[in-house]
């Protein structure tokens, strides 16, 4: 099992997540965070005073799938998520040791 | 306010005082005996307590959430919680003696300051009088105005001055550079017997909170992470809504300041509605030239700006005049908040001295400009009287220097 | 507005210009004639200011507010601003030729249109009075109706029409639909001459605001994303306070109307209230029967819907036509915007045609129905006179023509 | 208010009903013969049109939006809600039987009820006047009254009780205890005829409201998770706003209890400000001293506390009386909200009790001690008439006796 | 040392911090998030229109121990978060390989 | 690879991300957090109720960096976030298996 977790833009949300509905991820869970990257925050101007915003806002998903299905999640996140500019985000994928689900106490790819 | 209204305003309270036999005062005598009797206006005093109100609501909510909307987020709270907290001291310090020294009769010293007479507000009953209202309107009503002005100084040091500091410096200030001004200007002092028109307060509230203002930021210093740290308004909703009820409210503000409702109150509306309108507009595209985008942050500073400039002037000038102070306002307010103030440097957190100082000024000087005989029974420049600018000027410069050494002697 | 009230009102305004010579004028000359010379009321006055206020609060911040807290989180801002900003323009065009336009002379064309004589607020002086109040309050309390009813617009295509295109679009508007439209029935036009009653604004302000945005929320089409992606309201709680606002300073805008600090205010401002507390608990129930739940949104959409509806009736019904009207908008406004929209398809973001532009037809209808001659002067079906129906249907269908051919060439 | 000035008030009411022959009418009768025959006052109409709307703003969205800011995130909507139906429901509640109740002619029961010949407003004209005002005004005045009495209840069950329950006990409770008790005291009832001071609803609307929200939140009990979850309130902002235009809407319900635009109202404001700011401050400082440190919470209760500890006393008291009972106020409001409610153990989730109970019950005691003959017509204690101390308790006994059996039976 | 990333739902996370306290847990990170899952949205109703809530509000708390306190600590939480109904939510754990108490430097168990 | 979790006060965002820039990393994603530990939150009263506030915000700093990076990044965010009073935080550091940018689909090192 993995969990992948992707760095998205906010508003693509929605692609991503019917994206994954319809490779039969039945469950997901989102953050919204804030990004630092190359991609540069606007120059917000308050009467005198420039702000360059650091920090801009993004959404992460976190979704646990079984090793098999990895490869066609990744996939499908990349189509779904990608406009080509920058800040797009990105994948990390991570080896999880464990899944259970608190409902009924079953364990590893049953409890996705 | 109109002079020629006011001295008699000034008479009725200091009516149970020894007159002071000094040429002032017998001017004052010989317009007070020149009116009629005055009684008690219903209508009148209706509107007197409407405005009273409408003021009241200019500082809670309205300028605490003007400024609790600017600041971030983790400062909102206590932003709001100075002007509620200065709206209760004022209330107690005018009580007890602001009123007194404002409007009460100073004898021999009566040109620079009131006396102690009316402390605790003695002498005033049910049925006293102040021209057409009950007096006790008249109290409540310059209270508020006693209310507002050390409230917007806070916008000078949001975000920096600790509470009990500002508890103290803020009585202090009301008692030692409010009441003095508002004496000089309206209670019969130097300044209104110099003929300096200031109608609604331009320069008794807003010249005196920028000043105010500006002394105290530099005193104080900047606040940490100035320049470095994100600093941005953290809710603008609240701050418009702030601006909205600020506008409102100044209805009371300017219109109220007729102490009647008629046709000088029916006026001074209406140009405040021009000027406010103008000014907003004026910063908006200015800003949509200069930037590439009008922001809502601009457009209510605008009509901030537009409502400070055209106090002064509500009774004195017509809807053309308006239109003037207007764009007048929305450029210079622009310059003193965005230009100025990096320029030279100070932390104006939320532009007490660019928006209320520098539109204060401004609208002070074009009262000189544009003042219409048959509105406000002075004319300005433009019917000829070049001198009034110069009267101005004078007002001005003593407000600026006054209110500049004691507000520094007291940080 | 009461008509008979209202005809030597605008004769007042006109009293400088050249008597049109059509039957029209002669009739508002006879009436003119009839009534004693006025003299300026302080009480009245009062009233006056105080509308004015209250009607301006209702756009800011009630109605920004209202809308605002329906968009989505992102667009709370662009949507407040654009009420704030109309309240600018609006005051600036009205000043400058929507006055004029509207209450001015026409000459020969008056029936249809007003005059250019009062561009720039020309013939204005501090004493002008219309009827017993200064006529500068005559003019700011109608400015602020110029304020809100474009405002209202805002509410059918909120989140995607363009800044920038929304500035030209109301100036536009503001000149050349909502200026005749308020000369037709309040300043000496054919409709009011027709015996349209519209007391406070039900055809000028309401159904002609729903008119306007039914059209342009047609022309422009859907929201991005509308029927897949989230709309809801993102915070409720301001628009709770907007609509507060809203219904408060509703007071000003229909018992102002009287013009006058009177019976006819005290009769207004009654029926208004118990109106619109019957179409909010109306709409709360309809909606606790159809879903199985009140909400906040139902409650405070039906409190609108009922103000609206009782707009142009206030001066005209008692207390039983008040519930009648009530409980007939708090349905109808349900229906309009709850099922009408969804079966036609069109996207009225904030159902300004579903509120306003029902409400105001009902309202406009019902007032026809219940008008009693003892409190309003004319007699409506309820008192035998079946014709004063047909009248407001007349009034409503020309409104609905004009308003939307023009809105639309505008778009 | 004014018992002396209300009678007539009374008799105007009931004028076309036949008189009761009880001792109570015939003074009654006496009075009204000394009066002069009232006309309508412009000013004081458009006086009390203004305090109605100011009055109704402190309903919505004042007390919306101070109990909204009070609770958890998740009930901000439920708890606005209940204001904003009460609003609505007291509005239907009033037209049809409740005004008739209270201020409608109760003949041989007159001294305990009022009658049913007001039901519907029945006999209600657009001339009808109350004193110098309209009659439809003085309804409407009143109306917001019976709107933010239940509506001050439901801050003791915050957060807890059904909506449909409680929508049903608010009918009820306006019929049973809030109609008979607003009788007594100014509708020509055995308590006003008693002598016990009550000038703008200490007894009738915050004991009132107080005791019945104390027995509501013993009757329902705690919320869950009482005392080890974290309720703490989550938006103070908003209760800042709710507490700022609950003390300006006040101006309409302590000076508009004068029903005049006079001296008397001009004082009650005067009064109430003073009252108000002292209060504040004295919990601030309390806080600060026992507590380390000041809090936004801290002062606007102390704020509402003052406010409604000097409502009874607003116009029999002078500004030092003001002092004394703001500093009253705030001491007691913070001991019945800080230390009673923990030592007794209920949940008064809002301090209804604990603000307006305790604060209202020292208002109504203190009016007794520091009223003023030239002010309000009647002694206090400090003026050597200590009966007037005595007969106050006797109101307030019998309000919380009556009131609260009534409330427990109702639940 | 093991990661324990908990997703739960909001009203319980009161009865969990208890529990993991109770085993001797000296720290916790918690962030609001929002989950999609077999457990569906309310239908909410905004006059016309209806609006089915994607996203449901869930707590993630996470949780880094040592590997002999992991079968008690996902045991704690299973049990302290369960209500038998849909959308109680899952475990995830995962490896660490180093922590660091910032204060002091000290790593791993030390740090915890 | 790997994923260096920090969590931190708040107000050392900025200096963390400035110490970090200045070692090269490229980009970072930051959670707003509640932390549960040693520290304890303040007690906040309101009229008569005391409440103790369990959970003190914290900021969650994730970044994503090469192994040979990680020891200097530790370092870094270790020196940029110590206050030397309790709360100051801790790192968690996790093997990551996989990183993909979304705009290329560049993988591992060069997707960071
Ligand atoms: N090394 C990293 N570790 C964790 N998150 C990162 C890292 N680099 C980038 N991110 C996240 O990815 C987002 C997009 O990265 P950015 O460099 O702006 O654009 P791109 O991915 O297109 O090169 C950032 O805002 C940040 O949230
Ligand atoms: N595969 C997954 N990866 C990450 N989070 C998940 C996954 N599946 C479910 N979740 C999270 O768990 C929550 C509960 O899941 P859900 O399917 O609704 O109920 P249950 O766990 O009872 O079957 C979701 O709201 C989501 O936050
Ligand atoms: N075992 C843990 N797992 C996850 N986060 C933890 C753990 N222990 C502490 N934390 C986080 O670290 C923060 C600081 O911990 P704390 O014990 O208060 O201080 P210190 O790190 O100085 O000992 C906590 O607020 C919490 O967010």
């Amino acid at each position: 099992m993995k969990l992948i977790s992707a760095i998205i833009k906010p508003f693509k949300l929605d692609d991503v997540r019917q994206a994954l509905t319809s490779l039969g991820v039945q469950g997901m869970t989102v953050t919204e965070v804030k990004g630092f990257g190359r991609q540069k925050g606007q120059t917000e101007i308050y009467r005198g005073a420039e702000y360059t915003v650091q920090f801009l806002p993004k959404v992460k998903i976190e979704v646990v799938v079984t090793d098999d299905m990895v490869e066609g999640v990744s996939e499908a996140i990349l189509n779904a998520a990608r406009t080509d500019k920058i800040g797009d985000g990105k994948i990390f994928i991570l080896e999880v040791a464990k899944a259970i689900r608190i409902r009924t106490g079953d364990t590893d790819s049953s409890a996705l | 306010m109109n002079l020629l209204k006011r001295i008699p305003t000034g008479l009725a309270v200091t009516a149970i005082a020894v007159l002071a036999a000094t040429g002032a005062a017998l001017a004052q005598e010989a317009a007070a005996v020149a009116e009629e009797t005055p009684a008690l206006s219903a209508g009148d005093t209706a509107w007197m307590l409407t405005s009273t109100a409408l003021v009241l609501l200019m500082t809670i909510p309205g300028l605490a959430l003007f400024y609790g909307g600017m600041v971030r987020k983790k400062n909102v709270l206590a932003t709001a919680m100075q002007s509620f907290a200065i709206c209760c001291l004022a209330t107690l310090v005018w009580t007890i003696v602001g009123y007194s020294l404002a409007f009460g009769d100073g004898g021999n010293l009566n040109a620079y300051i009131g006396g102690f007479d009316r402390m605790f507000l003695a002498g005033l009953g049910a049925d006293t009088l102040s021209k057409t209202i009950p007096e006790s309107v008249f109290i409540m009503f310059q209270l508020t105005f006693a209310i507002i002005t050390p409230a917007l100084i806070t916008g000078a040091f949001a975000d920096r001055m600790k509470f009990s500091a500002m508890v103290v410096f803020m009585v202090l200030w009301i008692v030692l550079v409010y009441a003095p001004i508002a004496h000089w200007v309206w209670g019969g002092g130097f300044l209104g017997d110099a003929g300096v028109l200031d109608f609604a307060g331009g320069t008794v509230v807003h010249i005196n909170a920028g000043i105010a203002g500006l002394v105290a930021c530099i005193v104080i210093g900047k606040r940490r992470g100035f320049g470095s740290e994100n600093m941005e308004p953290h809710n603008l909703v609240l701050s418009l809504i702030g601006a909205s009820l600020l506008w409102v409210g100044w209805f009371g503000f300017n219109a109220g300041s007729a102490l009647a409702a008629d046709g000088a109150a029916g006026m001074a509306m209406l140009v405040t509605q021009i000027a406010t309108a103008t000014a907003a507009l004026t910063w908006m595209f200015v800003e949509w030239l200069v930037r590439k985008k009008p922001t809502v942050l601009g457009i209510i500073s605008g009509a901030v700006g537009g409502l400070v400039a055209i106090t002064p002037a509500a009774g004195f000038v017509g809807p053309m005049g308006a239109l003037a102070i207007g764009v007048a306002a929305g450029i210079a307010c622009f310059w003193g908040a965005v230009w100025l103030k990096p320029a030279l440097g100070y932390d104006d957190s939320l532009d007490a001295f660019g928006v209320h100082g520098v539109g204060g000024m401004v609208g002070a000087l074009l009262t000189g400009v544009f003042a219409i005989e048959a509105i406000g029974g002075t004319p300005g420049l433009i019917e000829g009287n070049p001198m009034q600018v110069w009267i101005q000027l004078k007002g001005i410069l003593v407000t600026v220097v006054y209110c500049g050494v004691v507000s520094f002697i007291l940080l």
